[in-house]
């Protein structure tokens, strides 16, 4: 125990040490990335220069992001169909915080649309966004409001590929006059943005609302699990 | 020193500290405690050390953002495998190396 | 010198290093909280407000969440179960 | 222009399949390869067909030119990946799509995590951009410990949350390394940081991060302490993935990383280094594998010490003359090939005589020479080429290490190849051995299905055949590299 201390002491120095080494002595650097984003910024279709790199200039990054998320879904689906789980029992019965959620939850999606409007001139956009769905939605589990659209697994699988999908479908159909992946025309690259961001933001708040949802609820215990293990060898 | 620089150092420190946590600790929360830790140090290296002398960039927000979303998808998917592994074995910590 | 700046990255080395210390589980996912809400804040500093948002509703927000509720799967009352001493620290 | 659409469809279409796959119903998701694999392997060909045709080339996603957007490279290395991965992937499929039906339905997720898993992959053999590395790089990790964790015994779940830490450090060091790099540079293109690169303490740190982070994922000793369990508790066609292809991109990435800096930035004392550590896992993962008692053990600790071998390339490449390193880099390509294919074959032929036994203990295949030929034939043919032996492709990725190491006047490594030969040799004699003893221990034997051990012999004769043929793939991947076509 006291070995892993020490060297896990001695690396973390190490690391550090030659960290701020890097630090003091890094030269500026001559390409100016700054100057070439501003430069594109009018061929970007969006007035936000974030949401222009996030969408537009590297939207591959993007796409390949959305990928990683989908796969933390993936594996927790997988998981939870070969661990089976009892139904959850959720919800905590308050009759206050259900009166909260009412006048809350529409101003929660009154936040979201605003934020997602918003990317394309000022901080905002599908991230942000779908977090705050997110948050809609585990706050409707808190309160054991029991949807039956957010139950039904075909709908909230769909919803999941949604937004990959579109982000795809988008990217391979404006190849079409022979331009490369995820080139999108000028005159409508505003609105294949906000079309890509709107199914972005569902599928994302969907999939932070499923991998809160596809761990093993309170219900299960080890003992149980291994109670089981012990009946079928 | 202008005030990105110390972003920048404090991000050093953070995944200093972090990568030691991330070692020295058994409990696999912990662990994943250490590893968002050393991610936001690394995350503010690298805005605070780009925009250093430079002014805002954005390219390297983009790239946070990406970064943060990524980091919330392995913690997630971290957290489904702990909270499994748990499940089955009752331990909150790995089994040590034969 | 930017006095400012300078507290509030000494504060998230100083939050990040109770989180990682902590004794009681509990208190230390909190304290992850704070120090994410205060990486926000650095974000705010670095004049990049989209990182800001991100990190206050993705990092700090969503993985506190998912964090918490871990905790508390991991703290239910049960019944015989005595044999992992890590988890009673 | 066709051309433009065969690069994106290498990953879009593994992500289109990975998400449908999700959509359909359990049984469907194995009939989707019938769509995928033909339409990947066209795409692969096609690639191909137009490198050889028009020489590589940059494509720029987006349209947006290198240091503001995304390129991707398509030169003789990341196409001679692809077709590699396309090869053994499909294979890998056909297998698994027969293997799978004994495990329960949720061993169907192993379809939608196979394609993202690929467009992962994909995505990284193309890559110019070093944060985009990084993108791809979670994409593929995540899918491999996902992979891992599919059984959901105990022993699987631990296995992915110790792979999945080591993947998760080995990514932010890297992520940290390419902080640096552009805090330098201000750009992520490899093209650019080429141009730019020069000696300073900032790069040396950053590729020391960088190094450090890829070894990690690559799993060259001493850090593979992850990699026996994923890959030898996991499903069988998950573990000839992971161990023919997956730890390969992470070698990939450092292979590229190290030309791009150049000789003025990457130090003779580090390639030593490298070439040292892989020298260590030659000798100790050759010698772990020959002290295993479970199959698929073995085959695991075999990947530990054909890592070694790949190492090489940088003490071989750094500061010797232009002859040596291209034998060096000629020796090392055949030999990643080479070992994808036979590490493949082997995994796979090991599944097939644990399914023909009923155990993994080496021991409980007393006698098995005489039940299944086949299977262990397979296991030979893909032995022989990770023991080094004429004609097969590790035979000609040695014989070309041998010659570089020679030529630059490194005799040292000399003993590396001879020795390692002689531990792969042990272990694979030892799983031999107890086949064709004759015992009391079993007189019959399960009977897998044809396509579990047609599609490893399938791979094992290609681990033979490119050794033969070595001349053409060795120019395809020369084409567009610093080390010229001819």
């Amino acid at each position: 125990m006291s070995l892993r201390i020490v060297s896990a002491a001695l690396l973390c120095l190490a690391v550090t040490g030659a960290l701020a080494w890097a630090v003091l002595d890094r030269p500026l650097p001559e390409e100016n990335l700054p100057e070439r984003v501003a430069a594109a910024m009018p061929e970007s279709g969006v007035d936000h220069p974030v949401t222009a790199v996030l969408l537009n200039f590297r939207s591959y990054d993007t796409l390949l992001e959305i990928a990683v998320l989908l796969l933390a879904v993936v594996v927790a689906l997988a998981l939870r169909e070969a661990q089976p789980d009892r139904p959850e029992q959720m919800g905590l019965e308050n009759p206050l915080l259900r009166a909260v959620m009412a006048w809350l939850l529409p101003l929660i999606l009154i936040v979201a649309g605003f934020l997602l409007w918003a990317g394309s001139y000022q901080p905002g956009g599908a991230f942000q966004a779908g977090s705050v769905l997110a948050a809609a939605g585990v706050l409707l589990r808190l309160a054991g409001v029991t949807t039956a659209w957010l139950d039904n697994a075909t709908l909230m699988r769909a919803g999941l590929a949604l937004g990959l999908l579109t982000f795809l479908g988008v990217g391979l159909l404006v190849m079409i006059p022979g331009v490369p992946f995820l080139t999108y025309p000028l005159e409508y690259a505003g609105t294949l943005i906000l079309l890509i961001e709107l199914t972005l933001t569902l599928s994302i708040g969907l999939t932070l609302i499923s991998l809160f949802r596809l761990t093993p609820p309170y219900a299960d215990d080890p003992d149980e699990a291994r109670e089981q293990q012990g009946k079928t060898p | 020193m202008s005030s990105a620089l110390v972003f920048a150092w404090s991000g050093v420190l953070l995944f200093g500290l972090g990568l030691f946590g991330f070692i020295a600790h058994r409990h696999l929360l912990r662990r994943l405690l250490a590893f968002n830790i050393m991610g936001s140090g690394s995350f503010l290296v690298l805005i605070g050390l780009a925009q250093d002398g430079r002014g805002v960039d954005h390219v390297p927000h983009a790239m946070v953002i990406t970064g943060i979303v990524v980091a919330v998808a392995s913690t997630a998917l971290a957290l489904v495998v702990f909270r499994r592994w748990y499940r089955a074995s009752g331990r909150t910590d790995l089994p040590e190396d034969t | 010198m930017p006095w400012l700046d300078l507290l509030l990255g000494l504060t998230l080395v100083v939050t990040a290093g109770m989180a990682l210390a902590a004794r009681d589980m509990f208190r230390a996912v909190v304290m992850f909280i704070v120090f994410g809400l205060l990486v926000a804040l650095a974000w705010v500093r670095l004049q990049a407000p989209d990182i800001a948002l991100a990190e206050a509703a993705i990092g700090a927000g969503l993985t506190g969440v998912l964090l918490l509720d871990t905790l508390g799967y991991l703290r239910r009352p049960f019944g015989s179960r005595v044999d992992n001493p890590e988890e009673r620290e | 222009m066709i051309g433009l659409w065969s690069v994106p469809l290498l990953f879009a279409l593994p992500l289109a399949l990975g998400i449908l796959s999700l959509l359909v119903t359990p049984a469907w998701r194995p009939r989707l390869i019938f769509v995928g694999l033909p339409l990947l392997a066209v795409a692969s060909f096609d690639v191909l067909a137009r490198l050889v045709v028009e020489g590589p080339r940059i494509y720029e996603l987006g349209g947006w030119q290198a240091p503001l957007g995304i390129n991707l490279v398509v030169d003789g290395l990341a196409v001679g990946m692809i077709l590699m991965t396309t090869l053994v992937a499909s294979l890998c499929a056909l297998y698994a799509r027969v293997y799978l039906r004994d495990y329960p339905p949720s061993s169907s997720f192993f379809w939608p995590l196979l394609w993202l898993l690929w467009a992962g992959m994909n995505g990284i053999w193309l890559a110019e951009d070093i944060f985009n590395l990084y993108v791809g790089l979670e994409v593929m990790g995540l899918a491999a410990v996902g992979m891992v964790a599919l059984r959901a015994t105990p022993q699987a779940l631990a296995a992915a949350m110790r792979y999945l830490l080591a993947a998760l450090l080995g990514s932010l060091a890297y992520l940290l390394g390419v902080a640096l790099l552009y805090a330098t540079y201000g750009t992520l293109s490899m093209a650019g940081l080429h141009e730019a690169a020069a000696p300073n303490v900032t790069t040396h740190v950053a590729l020391a991060l960088i190094i450090l982070g890829l070894l990690l994922k690559t799993a060259l000793f001493p850090l593979h302490a992850w990699l026996p369990p994923a890959h030898g508790g996991a499903l069988t066609p998950v573990s000839a993935l992971l161990s023919a292809l997956v730890i390969k991109a992470s070698f990939y990435i450092l292979m590229r990383i190290w030309l791009v800096l150049g000789p003025e930035v990457t130090p003779i004392f580090t390639a030593q280094v490298l070439g040292v550590l892989g020298a260590g896992a030659v000798f100790y993962g050759g010698w772990m594998a020959w002290r295993q008692h479970h199959l698929k053990q073995l085959v695991a600790y075999s990947t530990v010490a054909q890592i070694g071998y790949l190492f090489l390339f940088f003490p071989l490449v750094t500061g010797t003359g232009p002859e040596a390193a291209r034998l060096a880099w000629d020796g090392t390509l055949m030999m990643l090939v080479a070992h994808a294919l036979a590490k493949a074959a082997l995994f796979l032929s090991a599944g097939n005589l644990i399914l023909a036994v009923g155990s993994t203990q080496i021991s409980h295949l007393v006698g098995i020479s005489r039940f299944r030929p086949m299977s262990l034939f397979s296991f030979g043919l893909a032995g022989v080429s990770l023991m080094g032996l004429p004609p097969s492709g590790g035979f000609t990725g040695k014989w070309l290490l041998l010659h570089s190491a020679i030529l630059s006047g490194q005799w040292w490594w000399l003993i590396v190849l001879f020795l390692g030969g002689l531990l792969s040799a042990a272990y694979i004699f030892k799983v031999f051995r107890m086949s064709f003893r004759e015992g009391p221990q079993i007189d019959r034997s399960v009977t897998p299905p044809l396509t579990l051990d047609v599609t490893a012999l399938i791979l094992a004769s290609a681990a033979i055949l490119i050794g033969l043929t070595a001349h053409l793939p060795l120019f395809w991947l020369r084409l567009g590299s610093a080390f010229g076509a001819g």
